[in-house]
């Protein structure tokens, strides 16, 4: 076996070194009753070229992204990214450690921790971040606990711009962890009027920015209500690019961002490995949770990094910890923060000004077809149409078009949550990898299709 | 120096020597580097985009009009600045990595390029399911392999690390008695437990009672039993536990806490020690995660991404969070993706844990992994694993001190620090020693219950070339100590990137970022 | 100290202070790491190939019998073994690596990526044509690219690295001067060429006759001229120089030359300084290799492989080697590979100089270069390759020595030992103390016409900031050797993986392979 | 430019200080009329997916051999490599990295090629070996001028086993550098009788094993027959996986072993980078053309590793020197030193036998189609077919039929040496990554199309 380096001979010098007559002694303690001979269902190794082939067969039925026009978003974006992302993070060095426990040798981690956490406090416009979570979505749900520590209060106000699934995590916590969550209708256009909502039991209100829907909005208002009601203004992020273009979540008074860090970095992977960032105001963060890099210097004085605050995390104070979270996202925070520093300032400004145009071309050939409504007055590159017809069963015929057309609402929200209209919203996304060609010959499918 | 209650030092060495002093700080091949704020200027950029096409902007006037303020970096000051950063990191592909409870086993590459073919890593987890049934098969294949290893009747893939999957099996086993009406409040949780286990049991508003173990290291039925009542939820208990030892009870733990109407929730990072040896479904446990980023290798990257599935017993299997996968009648594959059209099939999900639908990277290499080794091949890395182990145990007993006495452990080993008595090095300061040796430290001070503890993994990918020569390099070190040697412990590490880093300084005044005015 | 003629010490050095020593020979993350064949042993691998089907053999009775006397190494040992090795080198992704003459710029790996597509990577060189198109297509490409920029007439893509180029150049003006039935059998050839410059001449039987600088590094067409006669088939010229200049009567030399009858070969491995200034093709030159691993940044790879494609004149450009690559009436692209077939369309090759068609893999990075750049970056890249190594010069000139006065240069600079004149410190003894430092040396000792050359070429690939900080260095070191701060130059280096090696003892007992009776 | 790190600002800056007033300064020396102003001609800097779009499509109209049932050989082969190869030489500090000059910090590619050489010592039989050359073509022609040098004679009688294209290597060197070649005829089936054109001029014998058309022969009689005469064997191996299953060239008398290493780590890369592999004798080893390691101590007693022997090199004796060569294959050599690791003895004896199998089993049925003849007697995973027609013609039209056949030996001859049948004749490789499919496949084609 390729991978197990101990040969026949090893083993029976090892067992004799131990005193023991055969591996299974070392078994004892499990029942004798319960000791499989052998995984009898399962088939037994295979090679490189075997395995290559057996998994080669299953990723050649799926339709990557890059085979064709290619317009789904909804939490999730397509960017190019530049090869040097992963020829970095494949450095074994990244690769195969862990956790930065053994400060001495690990600064490569620390180091690029520090930076990353950087990278996310200036994005966002807030004072801090931490060393990542899993993803936007549980960084999200995280969030509102810790708003709720922060406040001492248990009721989240959610608008109805909110990835629905991001709603179903926070739902999901709340219910079994005792707290309440105020979620709004569905608000495709951002009309809602979620500061009404807001009373002495608020924690906090969470906006998504842009939202679900691809619609932006000025969050200034919300977060003076939220603030004069002593609650706090949660702001999620999905397309981490948006703010490369838009006014940062901290210049407009959130108080905690969390967001989907995979647009910086990281591919789509169907949905994960992603990096959730988490950020927030100075004075909070000891109720942060997750992992903390911090400055320091060694005992020559020379500067260095090490894990710190840790009295807020699980291996430290246990059921008194700010969360369970321990393995985080690390190798994806690297991926997320060498394409930032790849990006710099103006890399990430052209970036999101190509998504933008590219978004709003998109959008202008759409709405001149038959039938087909842009809901969204501003957005960055994501924006939400209405069809004439169910949205799923469009999708559907796009696909024999060759074409990926966007996400229709009821697959967010499922069947019972979507009606009155709703089932005939499509999210589309349009990013810098869609060339003329692509949204052209989207934009022809689609009147076809009709 | 002070200490914490295990033993622990909380401020860094008092080491001073100075290390070859050249001009530029750089010594031979190890470079001092800056951060990137230092380096980049704002016009720079790694990336050439063009120029975007003229279009009336429709950002409603929230444009961005203040910088951002990144640093700008080409691509080859980018390069240089990160494989700088790694070579300052130890790595299993480096050196031997015996972090307890961690199973930094190596990492196969071909799970890598695996994990890159464009089929799986570039496919959008909201496409048009047709698009994507090889996705499916493959979360499905997968979820068979770790049904049929672990003898369960359910497995929900979506958790995102270990303590993703704790939440997602205590949440299960809280809908189980939500559903049956029985509303309890207690958590158990032995002392020597993961941090995770009690923080994931806090997390959902249980309180938590501690198990005290025995003197031989586990947990007894018996202790269990007169802790149970009306009140308790479930028990939280590591199998193979912390303490690197197989419980023996713990068929027996399973059954009084069934016989209480509690649920037995099993915390599964130290699978790696009995894969293909015994189903843990067959001791009667109710819920358990798989760390893929352990057991199946999925490589660690600095702390993560990990993936941790959760298997459930049958009577769990119906709470199992969305999504899932089900085969269809035409033979393909179906994502239930809300709760609405789980419950049409019957099953009573405890909602949503995640966006999307796991780490489906992780997916691949552990698949990969798993038909690689094989179920033979499977068996053999746990017997190697265990062999292992206890072969350092061994050629140890005779110098250093193991807590529980003489006995047989799985895939780890554990020490205290008796055996540094009176010498003045704490484990701490022999871990450190063991830097300059070319070794990372084993996990030091864990579990908590044991005092310096030495938590040693040297995990199946080990040869015995390879620990024979860490068997003797510790060997050494031990007697060091033992002469007094103390220069060797207090000043360690002298050779790595860095010497001891003061903790207490980065917690009492944190700089957790850069600052332009801050900065020297 | 025993000294060449060069001044560069034959043995090494006497430093014998010890680093701290450890029980493993480790030092933190630096790893001591034993051969193969004291790691892997005859029963284990790193392959897990299917038990092969019994046929019947046909192996003429020639089947192996003894056993070859591999290792094996299971996957994890040699990845470790490997990943060791690597950290034990120096490279542009750590460091400046002013490597004169050799161009050491940044190695996109956008370009490692692309020559990996499978319709690159994975295509056979003999699949029939029609599958290959796209192939012949870049190689179409890349040549119309190098034709561009040398205003040449035309290429030679086949030859694998700048020797090999200058081999097929030379050959086809062996061949043009075959053709003409003119015996030459002598090659000028100046002092300061590099020496695969005489190696290549003599490989073909030429004599070679040297050629003397004046005393500004340059070669006077004057001297040329003088040299010149029915004898003399060509002058192998470096411009710019391997002293760094910009050769200024290099278009006279041309005259002469040609008007002698004989041709005019130019090695442009020094091309980087001038991409897009000036076309070696204006200059009258007949043949000129191009070192894509230099100029077109396809990686060095710890010593190649390389690419030398040939750019050959109107004069010699029917004597082009097969095989090349023709576009057909239909808008195809046709390779023609036998010399016969290259007859029929009016070529005259000189044969064939590998077998197949090139280095591919590099051809597709090249390009990938190029089209990266465009014609703006190229030239960009060469200005700011001479501005970095002028900013060099000025910057040091007045601590450092230059050989043939203060001029500038062009990508790279050279200095020589007089600064360190009665120090005790030699060039070699400058270069080690870099080390040190973090810096890879300079060229040193070549070109030989200058006494204890230091060439540094810093590529465009370097910032300011970088080189402030090189430069600061270096000025440091030069100050320190003129203090008489002796240890630092002969202890050097210290703070590398190994301290100087013993150079002598290797070529005087010659070690040149493991064997099991003699390893110790 | 995302490659180039100054500035504006900066260049300004470092003008200044070299005290000159525009960078053309610099260029003073260029004869001005020459000095260009631009490069009109050619297109302006692209971005990384724009990059990737271009070159994305020229690889698109390639068919790579990985996606149809695939036989070409004759001097090239497709094997399976691990992923962990290509892993490892991207490390950056092999990647980039040169030629060891400074053996303090580039041990890590001493020693690899220190082990390197062991290795094709030990495949090769042979007492010693270079740290390589170019290909196997060039070492062979190496091998050629090697002989003259070591026997002082100028003629070298080459087999006509041997590939035609390596032949025209060696002739090509020779009619430009005054030696002799005595060139054998075509010799599909091992029958020349080489042994008898050896004279006292002779300086070496050059024969392929197993031939390009597949033929393995022992080699011991032409060894003794060019020993008794003074002169050399230099056997040509173009497939070293052979070397797995066959008796070494050293076993048989070869003084030089020149060959082809790509098949071992290194992909099918349309002909390059390649690696050439050169092995001889201890005693003629100062005769050797290119690089070699060697081991000795560092000045604390360590062992190391060092570039040695260079008094053979050019950039030490120049004009003197064994060959010109100097830039060589550094990375194909780590790639194959690394794949030759992970199989060590048994991977390798077992690849063989796979290999020679597969050849086996598809000669098999080749050989029942009506009009197929096999040639070779004996083979290992490559073997020469007669067919009823021209060979590039069935080619061709299997092509159409999505498989590749072999290598028509018209291809390799050109046309005018391709006579009297010999048109009919195709050379058939068959691998490990060969599936019993891929051999029915092609079996059945062929005989759809004769
Ligand atoms: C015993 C134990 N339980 C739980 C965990 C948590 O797993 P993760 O880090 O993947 O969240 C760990 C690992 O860190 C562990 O060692
Ligand atoms: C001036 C000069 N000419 C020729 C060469 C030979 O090029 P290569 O090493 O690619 O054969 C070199 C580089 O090594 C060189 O510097």
């Amino acid at each position: 076996m390729r991978y197990l380096p101990l040969e026949p001979a090893d083993r029976t010098a090892m067992l004799a070194a131990i005193g023991v007559a055969g591996v299974d002694e070392l078994f004892a303690a499990v029942p004798k009753d319960k000791l499989l001979a052998e995984l009898a269902e399962l088939p037994r190794a295979k090679g490189e070229l075997e395995v290559e082939r057996e998994l080669g067969r299953l990723a050649a039925r799926n339709t990557p992204a890059g085979a064709v026009p290619f317009f789904i978003g909804a939490g999730a974006y397509r960017h190019h990214v530049p090869a040097t992302v992963d020829h970095l993070i494949q450095r074994s060095e990244f690769l195969t450690s862990y956790t930065p426990y053994q400060p001495e040798i690990t600064q490569g981690t620390l180091q690029y921790l520090f930076e990353f956490q950087t990278q996310v406090a200036l994005l966002t416009g807030m004072d801090v971040a931490n060393a990542s979570m899993y993803d936007g979505s549980t960084s999200a749900a995280e969030a509102v606990l810790m708003a709720h520590r922060v406040t001492r209060r248990k009721k989240a106000i959610v608008s109805g711009g909110l990835h629905p699934q991001y709603l179903d995590v926070i739902q999901t916590l709340a219910h079994h962890g005792g707290s309440t969550v105020d979620a709004l209708p569905v608000d495709p256009m951002g009309a809602e009027d979620i500061a009404a909502r807001i009373d002495r039991e608020t924690s906090c209100v969470v906006v998504q920015y842009p939202s679900v829907f691809g619609q932006i909005r000025d969050l200034t208002p919300i977060a003076d209500a939220a603030h004069a009601a002593g609650a706090l203004l949660v702001v999620v992020v999905t397309e981490v690019v948006a703010l490369g273009a838009l006014r940062s979540p901290g210049a407009m008074g959130a108080d905690i961002v969390a967001a989907e860090g995979q647009s910086i970095g990281n591919g789509l992977n169907f949905g994960g490995p992603y990096v959730g960032l988490f950020a927030t105001r100075d004075k909070l963060v000891r109720q942060m949770p997750g992992r903390l890099a911090g400055e320091t210097v060694d005992a020559e004085g020379r500067r260095g990094y090490v894990l710190t605050l840790s009295t807020r995390e699980q291996h430290i104070r246990r059921e008194k910890a700010t969360s369970n979270i321990c393995t985080n996202s690390g190798l994806c925070a690297l991926a997320f923060t060498i394409h930032m520093t790849l990006l710099g300032e103006q890399g990430l400004r052209r970036l999101a000004a190509l998504n933008h145009a590219a978004a709003v071309d998109l959008a202008d050939r759409l709405a001149r077809i038959d039938g087909v409504e842009v809901l969204n007055p501003a957005f960055f590159n994501e924006f939400t149409i209405r069809l004439p017809d169910d949205a799923a069963a469009v999708v559907d015929k796009l696909v024999e078009k060759g074409v990926l057309a966007g996400v229709p609402l009821s697959r967010l929200l499922g069947r019972d949550r979507t009606r009155d209209g709703l089932e005939r919203l499509l999210i589309v996304a349009a990013t810098e990898i869609n060339t003329d060609d692509d949204r052209a010959l989207y934009a022809q499918a689609l009147a076809e299709v009709l | 120096m002070a200490m914490n209650t295990q033993g622990r030092p909380t401020s860094a060495g008092d080491a001073a020597s100075s290390s070859a002093a050249t001009f530029t700080g750089n010594r031979g091949l190890d470079h001092e580097e800056p951060l990137i704020f230092e380096i980049g200027r704002p016009a720079n950029s790694g990336v050439d985009l063009p120029q975007p096409a003229k279009v009336g902007a429709k950002l409603g006037g929230l444009e961005r009009k203040e910088p951002i303020g990144l640093p700008g970096l080409t691509e080859p000051e980018a390069m240089r600045h990160y494989v700088r950063l790694s070579r300052k990191n130890y790595a299993i592909d480096s050196g031997l990595y015996p972090l307890g409870s961690c199973t930094m086993k190596h990492n196969p590459r071909l799970n890598e390029r695996l994990a890159r073919l464009p089929g799986f890593a570039d496919i959008h987890p909201l496409q048009p399911q047709q698009t994507v049934q090889g996705a499916l098969a493959l979360m499905e294949v997968l979820s068979g392999y770790l049904l049929e290893l672990t003898g369960m009747a359910a497995v929900a893939l979506s958790p995102k690390a270990g303590a993703h999957g704790e939440l997602a099996g205590m949440l299960a086993i809280k809908a189980a008695h939500d559903a049956a009406g029985s509303k309890r409040s207690v958590v158990l949780v032995p002392e020597s437990a993961h941090g995770t286990n009690p923080a994931t049991a806090a997390f959902m508003g249980y309180s938590v009672k501690a198990i005290p173990a025995r003197s031989d290291g586990t947990v007894a039925a018996a202790e269990v039993a007169s802790a149970l009542g009306p009140d308790v939820a479930a028990i939280m208990l590591t199998n193979p536990n912390t303490c690197g030892l197989f419980e023996p009870e713990v068929a027996e733990i399973a059954d009084v806490v069934h016989r209480a109407g509690a649920y037995f929730y099993c915390d599964g990072a130290n699978f790696n020690a009995i894969v293909g040896k015994v189903r843990p479904g067959a001791l009667g446990i109710d819920a358990m995660h798989i760390n893929l980023h352990k057991t199946f290798s999925t490589p660690h990257g600095g702390g993560g991404p990990g993936s941790g599935p959760v298997v459930l017993s049958e009577a769990l299997a119906r709470f199992a969070p969305v999504p899932f996968v089900q085969r269809t009648p035409e033979g393909g594959y179906r994502l239930i993706e809300t709760v609405d059209a789980a419950e049409r099939r019957e099953a009573a999900p405890l909602g949503r844990l995640t966006a999307f639908h796991g780490q489906m990277g992780m997916f691949v290499r552990a698949l990969a992994y798993m038909l690689s080794h094989g179920a033979d091949g499977m068996r053999q890395a746990s017997e190697d694993a265990v062999l292992n182990a206890n072969y350092v145990r061994a050629r140890l007993r005779d110098l250093f001190s193991q807590p529980f006495g003489d006995q047989a452990c799985m895939h780890e080993v554990l020490f205290d620090d008796r055996f540094l008595k009176d010498t003045g090095v704490t484990t701490l300061d022999f871990a450190k020693a063991m830097i300059d040796e070319g070794y990372h430290p084993m996990t030091m001070y864990f579990p908590l219950v044991v005092h310096g503890a030495m938590l040693i993994e040297p995990t199946e990918s080990e040869s015995k070339q390879s620990l024979d020569l860490f068997i003797a390099t510790l060997r050494d070190l031990a007697e060091a100590a033992q002469r007094g040697d103390l220069a060797r412990f207090k000043e360690a590490p002298r050779l790595a990137p860095r010497r001891r880093l003061d903790e207490t300084r980065a917690a009492r005044e944190p700089k957790l970022r850069w600052r332009r005015e801050t900065n020297r």
